[in-house]
């Protein structure tokens, strides 16, 4: 696989909480091609679950009728995952990325989700407008890996 | 379906034995089986026995801080055992053993909870 | 879960060999919220790599720059599944659908997709025009299953 | 990546084990990976081991019934040893037992093979 290699794939699904673990199987199934180790697949499955998490819980208040957007490009060995609702949005993008933050504590939320996907992964972005919904943008670059496998 | 959860009782301590995924989608269905069972007052403190936890994520941070705060609320201790490499790192992570015990086994825990008694 | 339950999910992907697998794990992992049998799934993951495959060899000729698209329904315990290529369609639908029949012989292709397709579900329907692309609607119904594990 | 293949010899026969996945994105590999032994014209018949495939779709009865009329061709034998029950259903669905023998384990194929000879 050289360099210039490029996969692109996208996932809209209902906004329901069977489809957590769909999703981080979906794109950790899709990264596979890559060959990742098992802490780099672990890693990209949790924070799918987290950014997922936080659209079906957040974003649409866990209204099942919603749907969320995922978009996942493999360019080299480089991954870039999208995760988009369409929902309420953030107000203080700041705040929501502090750790412990949780505007919901009454679901027994551990605010910990944003300071999940930034050490988890090498460039976080979030773009939200209130009302109009909320994109996070999660890049990183694998390692190389010999493969395991004899072949 | 993808969370199992089997309880089971060592004289006041009550274990919880997760095989699976605990997310978003599983983390309500642990609290409230452990919410039931501590309902009928036989237990004082618990252990989460999380040996065959395959995955988890922030909102399993959620429901165990949960049930940390509602065991220290009634002067109960909680502790966990056997937390695989994935989880440990999550939980090292985001600090959750600076205030959660953690034992190679279920029989530690359970001891470390007599003790605690 | 009750009959009225439904679960939606649409995904579209580059039109590269190694999506294959990728494809039928996704539908796999959508479907798995249903506790199917081992068997039922494997029927499944086999079916959605047959349509798959086709779209990317007879549909797209193997040109990595276009589209594959899927849609998965879950109704109560009824699965539909729609894989979709905007290729060069089918002249001749029935002679498609003959058991051994392939019109690329030349790729060792056995010609019994169609007949594996209609073999593992319920209903198999081809919608194509020559020029413009192939749909193939699968449609399973799962028997229901006691759960397998203490709960 | 999601299929590994492994070649080994018994005298003139060679063995093929196949351990993941054959599907149309592999297939291409298994044809290759035998060719390339073939044409050192060492070996007569083929086996190939499935105990160790997990799935497989028409492209691989497609690769299985290229590699048969390739052997056939040349007079010799090729068979199929300890198909799993998934891969054993779409095999049996679409008659390639008719023309192609399935063995419980390795040893009874290559024993099949050195009888033909
Ligand atoms: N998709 C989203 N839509 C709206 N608000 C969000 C979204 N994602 C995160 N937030 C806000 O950011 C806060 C922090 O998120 P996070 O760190 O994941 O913690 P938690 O999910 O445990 O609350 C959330 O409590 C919420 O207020
Ligand atoms: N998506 C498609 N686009 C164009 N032609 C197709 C498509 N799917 C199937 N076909 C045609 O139908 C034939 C039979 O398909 P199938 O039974 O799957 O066998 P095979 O893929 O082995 O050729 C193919 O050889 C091809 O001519």
């Amino acid at each position: 696989m050289n360099s210039m290699y490029r996969n692109v794939m996208e996932l809209t699904f209902s906004s329901l909480s069977e489809n957590e673990a769909f999703a981080r199987i979906a794109v950790a199934a899709f990264i596979s091609q890559l060959d990742p180790s098992l802490d780099e697949l672990n890693d990209i499955k949790t924070v799918v679950s987290e950014a997922v998490t936080n659209a079906i819980i957040h974003g649409y208040e866990e209204h099942p009728e919603e749907q969320v957007y995922i978009r996942a490009e493999i360019q080299g060995t480089k991954i870039t995952i999208q995760i988009t609702d369409k929902g309420i949005g953030i107000d203080d993008i700041g705040q929501a990325r502090q750790p412990l933050f949780t505007s919901k504590p009454e679901l027994e939320r551990s605010g910990m989700g944003f300071t999940i996907m930034e050490n988890f992964m090498d460039e976080v972005t979030i773009r939200s407008k209130p009302g109009q919904g909320t994109t996070v943008l999660l890049v990183k670059q694998l390692k190389n890996h010999p493969q395991t496998m004899a072949n | 379906m993808s969370l199992s959860i089997h309880l089971t009782s060592n004289q006041r301590v009550l274990i919880v034995r997760l095989t699976g995924d605990l997310d978003h989608h599983t983390a309500s269905d642990v609290r409230n089986r452990i919410e039931a069972e501590l309902v009928k007052d036989i237990h004082t403190h618990l252990v989460l026995n999380l040996e065959n936890l395959q995955f988890m994520d922030s909102s399993g941070l959620g429901v165990i801080l949960g049930r940390y705060k509602q065991m220290s609320s009634k002067g109960g201790k909680m502790y966990l055992c056997s937390v695989q490499p994935s989880v440990f790192k999550l939980m090292e992570m985001s600090g959750l053993f600076q205030i959660l015990p953690t034992y190679q086994d279920e029989c530690s825990a359970i001891s470390a909870c007599e003790v605690a008694s």
